[in-house]
């Protein structure tokens, strides 16, 4: 544990020597072009000072340490709020991917400048009726000679608009059973018959995508595993669950900003932080806080003991989602009708009203509270699955969405 | 007072419906969100052509004289297609001041929808504030700001709660556009309510002649609290509709997603909510009408079931909507912000919550 | 409505005439048997004075009035916590549906005794393997000549202990489908093979039993509805929805009551209502109970005019219940460690302890909360139905319960 | 110290569920809810032989000298099988203040199972009377009430947190049996909790030297508070897995009842709760056993995690069984009624809700 302490409190002066370049400060109000520029830039120095890759294999450009010290360092890296997000996902699954499915020509070329921001990954997996039901996706690859040729849509692409590669699911075969048809490649973005475009979310932020394929051919050298093995390399991906990053208050506002509104504004002219049911919100955001907090510092041991990672991902989720969304509405009734005041240039770690209107799309993003409901139901305890008519059937069989 | 429709009431609600639908759209609003400060002129011109400012205004000064049942109706299919404008809210509220304060013509010009009129109440947090910081002097010169006034960015004339220099609380009437008066639009999750901080800085104004301006300033807000839980229920049973039409068309794991229970019964539950609320609302203006001593309670029981079965509503139709649901183009995030913006407008849930223990406390 | 009033104010004089000799406090630690001999010396009292069945026909002994009057007397008379739950079943359903599918005859033998409390009927229905799933009983009924030959167990059969006669549903035809193999009869109690053994619920209360049948022969006169036709008698039977008597309470403390205790006690030295906590708690209870108050006035005036009930029983069983519990525990929490002594003489209503003890009992009965959601998606939010593998099946190729 | 649990630490928790398999079971507890004032001996004499009661006092004083974890451990499993008696947990929390009182040989009596200890700090429904009203002269002798004393009927002897004739509060050692003690038994949702009110009329006892009796007793109420939630953790597992075992089981409408949403989430939820009571629990122990001044916060957590998720579990583990689990025979409303008696036996939500944001104000 000693040794992590020392990384820690290393990583943290190294960290704080660079927020005012690169932390939130410098970031607010920046356009988002120029804020992905200044997140370029704090990718590259991470990655000269050995601090991109911590957990990846040195040959990858990473530093060959644990996922300890990677989890440390986004722990700390996380509380100066610099500009990492538009590298989240092609770190997070498609490179991880292309390092265990790929040659090793291909992870050479391909893992250096990812880590070093220099080109971004998508992962091209949601679908206009495909969200949670992963392997009901639509969008066809038909054989011709040594290529593929790729039409249909996704969509929910996240960085798409960024990005310079992209992994794939397609349907290779829809007269067999929906997980069974499918096929997963690699491409790159930038290939003709592919357009992207931005969906503006409801808190107004456009981190997310259409994707639309147009006749759009690849060598079948792209592909990762097996013809009719994508359902298997999709959930591969989804499962590269390393300890992540996790924020107790659900990268909303901390629970202390909370009790420093309660003692600043009053209720029926007495001080807010003196009323029963401000203590009780604040009782309960602490109790379920502290256990989560609790859960990650258990989990956090047993990684050093070489356990894998359960189900605390769900769980914290869950929780700290409801609780941002609880909380966010909480304070806002605090500051009563300026509650409702929404600073355009805030961020939603800081601004309760932000958080407020951010978490809606967090609760449904990276598994909907239903499906880690089911996914705990039926992994950990024993439960049966839902009906699912379709399991069996030929997917061109089943009845689509009206 | 009877709790169900007249025949000519339910005339009225399908006259607006069928007005509404042609005139106030989802697209507009989301419009609207882009800038603070601005309001859905369309809606407006028709509230005004339709006659809707006037309902609750006795003729006598120039108004329809209609019950406050008939306001309500009105109020609930505005806040069903979320309307971009609070005008009929707060000019509701405002006659109640403007009738007892003796000011026809103003109540005229408010009736006849040539005039605005917001409330100028809050501050900091508190909705209605004991000992307002805002001060009259005997000369008429208003001093002091005024933050978050609902539909103060565009309103014309506002009623100020102040302390007169006797330190007693006092409504004045002011113009918003005279000197000495400075508004800033304040964004906000639905900008189209029109916030604004009003600062007052010599600005001169008229002391409503009231017996009791406390009262009349708590009464103004039970009325606003009323309108906006109407509209509340109008916005739960659009909710409704629009959640159980997705769950009855959208497809998963090979069948429509409302026989998944989670999403079956989170629909139920806004049901429940809304006939909770609905019957809520009516009772409550039904009390108020009759002028019912007890009536705030009502109204508080009203405005708390309002907004937590919109704010439930909101919440539960995002996520039965999945994905789509959280986009800028997909209408739950319109009724997720209206829900909060009306849950923050006439005072928090604690103040109608001390509404209603205090009166059972007493009683 | 002017003519209603009258009846409600001379109802309430004459209820309060009679609440020393039958209310709460005549009844208050006596016996089961003694409690039950002062309920039936209560129904006699109402039946001499036309009021034990307001809503019928007076030729059965009714008063011919609407349900109006009858759902006036049920709100006065529930004041008083007379005893009158031994007959609620009886009068309820056995009766109504013998009234209509029975014989005249049969009408009139039946139907004053119940009336006065010197009969009691059940309804023998649920069994272990059929709660929420009525179609799914298993009791057989086989035909031999003239009679009907039943072996099997019935489950929470509410005074079965009590009754002189019952209506059943039985399975007489294995071979079709779930729902049409069933067929209804009236019985009497008495008849031989029949066992009744209460159950001890989690209250301590034996209001409902296990009723066991062995080779129990009814002849085919007591059958109501044509063979096969008994899930339709069924329904009826729980479709007789009159208007019922509803406490907003769900027949727990009333709110002047919390709001008593609350001024009573302290927490932190300070009194209890002053505290935000314990204000919202009353404030929630008052809000949704009002509500309910207007649900019902609004139903009350349409039913006047001639409209049928709808679904305001499922919501009022549903809000009322939950916040029966709610306030409970919030009260038990108001008296500290106090609050979990239970007085063994108190009723429901009176007492906060028992009221929490009894509702979990109240939201499984009579449709579960979960079936009330589902009814209201389906009956009135024109939602689908649940998957039901078994709707088509010949119901002995069903798999049973382990 | 760390957060899992070593292998000697699971070997006792093996061990203790061995050995209470074979003692407490639900026929048991269901006659003890019979009548008040009684428990059961069987499993107390079970605990004293195993020397749970030592676990926590210190060799020297006669005891094991264990951490709380492993104390936490047996009261969990007890907890698990609702074994009835709650005198560990009372002992557990009088050994704090016998060691800083100095009362060594009452300590070894209380490790060795020779004596039972109680706490009877509570008056009305404020579980630390600030100002107490029960008062205790010079000459030793005690007068007044404490109602609702957590193994009051059956304890030998009791601290009495008291005001002393200086006005100051102190606690003192009582002998139940002695002359001019009263106590009776509370009929109670839970009367293997054997509640007792204790009146004391010149009864005799000894204060403690203690430097801050109000510190002490503080101390002493969230030691009792830990165990009880440690106990609490128990019983929402044994929900837990009660309620995934009969819906896998039980078949309706055609299909186990697992397969129904409804269903599945809720038993999703006791999982969740279970999950966050229990880490809660084990960092409430580890910060207590460390000495930190703010561990009093984290045992509010862990009680509200408990408490919250215990009433939870044990009311929906009785919705999932249906009719079968509100009978008498079914163990769900076993859980129910102790889950609810834990929850109010060491101070309500609102006493501990206040020890974090008093906790978190001053921070």
């Amino acid at each position: 544990m000693s040794d992590l302490n020392a990384f820690r409190s290393q990583v943290r002066t190294w960290l704080a020597g660079h927020a005012a370049e690169f932390g939130v400060e410098a970031r607010r109000g920046l356009s988002e072009a120029d804020d992905l520029a200044l997140a370029r830039r704090w990718q590259r120095t991470k990655y000269d000072a050995g601090y991109a890759g911590i957990s990846w294999p040195k040959i990858y450009g990473g530093a060959g340490l644990s996922e300890l010290e990677q989890a440390i360092f986004a722990e700390e890296e996380a509380k100066f709020n610099f500009g990492t997000s538009y590298f989240g996902i092609s770190l997070g699954q498609p490179i991880p991917v292309m390092l265990k499915y790929a040659s090793e020509d291909l992870r050479q070329r391909f893992a250096h400048p990812a880590l070093k921001g220099e080109e971004i990954w998508c992962q091209l997996f949601s679908e206009p009726a495909a969200g949670s039901d992963l392997a009901g996706i639509r969008l066809r690859a038909v054989r011709d000679g040594d290529d593929w040729v790729l039409n249909g849509q996704k969509l929910w692409t996240s960085w798409a608009q960024y990005s310079d590669y992209g992994v794939i699911v397609t349907r290779t075969d829809p007269t067999v059973a929906k997980h069974k048809g499918l096929t997963y490649f690699w491409l790159d973005m930038k290939t003709p018959g592919i357009t992207v475009r931005p969906i503006r979310l409801a808190n107004g932020e456009e981190d997310v995508n259409e994707v639309f394929f147009d006749e759009v051919r690849i060598p079948d050298s792209q592909r990762l595993g097996p013809v009719g093995g994508g359902f298997g390399v999709a959930i591969d991906t989804l499962m590269i669950e390393r300890y992540s990053a996790a924020d107790e208050a659900g990268f909303g506002p901390a629970l202390d900003s909370f009790v420093s509104l309660a003692k600043a504004t009053t209720i029926d002219g007495k001080p807010a932080i003196e009323d029963g049911r401000t203590r009780r919100e604040i009782a309960n955001a602490f109790r379920q806080q502290r256990a989560l907090v609790a859960i990650r510092t258990k989990t956090f041991m047993a990684l050093q003991e070489g356990a894998e990672p359960g189900a605390e991902g769900s769980i914290h989720k869950l929780v700290s989602m409801r609780l941002r969304q609880r909380l966010s509405a909480a304070a806002m009734d605090l500051k009563g009708a300026m509650g409702a005041e929404l600073d355009p240039h805030a961020f939603p770690k800081d601004d309760w009203a932000h958080s407020w209107l951010t978490v809606p799309t967090l609760r449904i993003a990276g598994g909907a509270d239903e499906m880690l409901l089911n996914t705990i139901a039926e992994r950990l305890l024993g439960l049966p699955q839902d009906y699912r008519p379709d399991k069996a059937v030929p997917f061109d069989q089943i009845q689509p969405s009206r | 007072m009877p709790y169900l429709y007249s025949d000519e009431q339910n005339q009225i609600r399908e006259e607006v419906r069928r007005t509404l639908s042609g005139t106030a759209d989802p697209a507009t609003l989301r419009r609207l969100l882009e800038t603070s400060g601005q309001y859905d002129e369309g809606y407006w011109q028709t509230a005004r052509d339709m006659g809707w400012t006037a309902m609750n205004v006795a003729e006598a000064d120039g108004g329809l004289g209609l019950s406050l049942v008939e306001t309500m109706i009105v109020a609930e299919e505005t806040g069903r297609v979320l309307a971009g404008a609070p005008f009929l809210a707060t000019g509701f509220a405002a006659a109640h001041a403007l009738k007892l304060g003796d000011e026809p013509e103003l109540l005229g010009a408010l009736a006849g929808g040539q005039k605005i009129v917001a409330l100028a109440f809050s501050e900091g947090n508190e909705p209605l504030p004991l000992d307002p910081a805002v001060t009259i002097g005997p000369d008429g010169r208003v001093a002091g700001e005024k933050t978050a006034v609902l539909g103060g960015a565009v309103a014309d004339m506002a009623l100020i709660l102040c302390r007169d220099a006797g330190g007693v609380p006092a409504i004045a009437l002011i113009d918003l556009n005279s000197a000495g008066v400075t508004r800033a639009a304040i964004p906000s999750i639905d900008n189209s309510r029109c916030l604004a901080a009003l600062s007052f800085d010599g600005a001169t104004a008229t002391v409503l002649p009231l017996n009791d301006a406390a009262l009349v300033a708590r009464q103004c807000l039970a009325r606003l609290a009323l309108h906006l839980a109407s509209e509340g229920v109008g916005g739960i049973e659009a909710c409704l509709k629009m959640a159980a039409d997705y769950a009855n068309q959208r497809q998963a794991f090979g069948q429509a997603i409302g026989k998944f229970q989670a999403v079956k019964h989170a629909i139920s539950e806004i049901y429940v909510a809304n006939e909770l609320a609905r019957a809520s609302v009516l009772d409550a203006a039904v009390r108020l009408e009759n002028g019912d001593d007890d009536a705030e309670a009502y109204v508080a029981a009203a405005r708390l079931n309002a907004n937590h079965g919109y704010d439930y509503a909101a919440a539960a139709t995002t996520q039965v909507h999945g994905g789509i649901g959280v986009t800028w183009e997909a209408e739950p995030h319109l009724h997720y912000r209206r829900a909060r913006s009306l849950a923050l407008e006439a005072g928090g849930a604690t103040y109608w919550e001390d509404r209603i223990a205090s009166y059972l406390e007493a009683a």
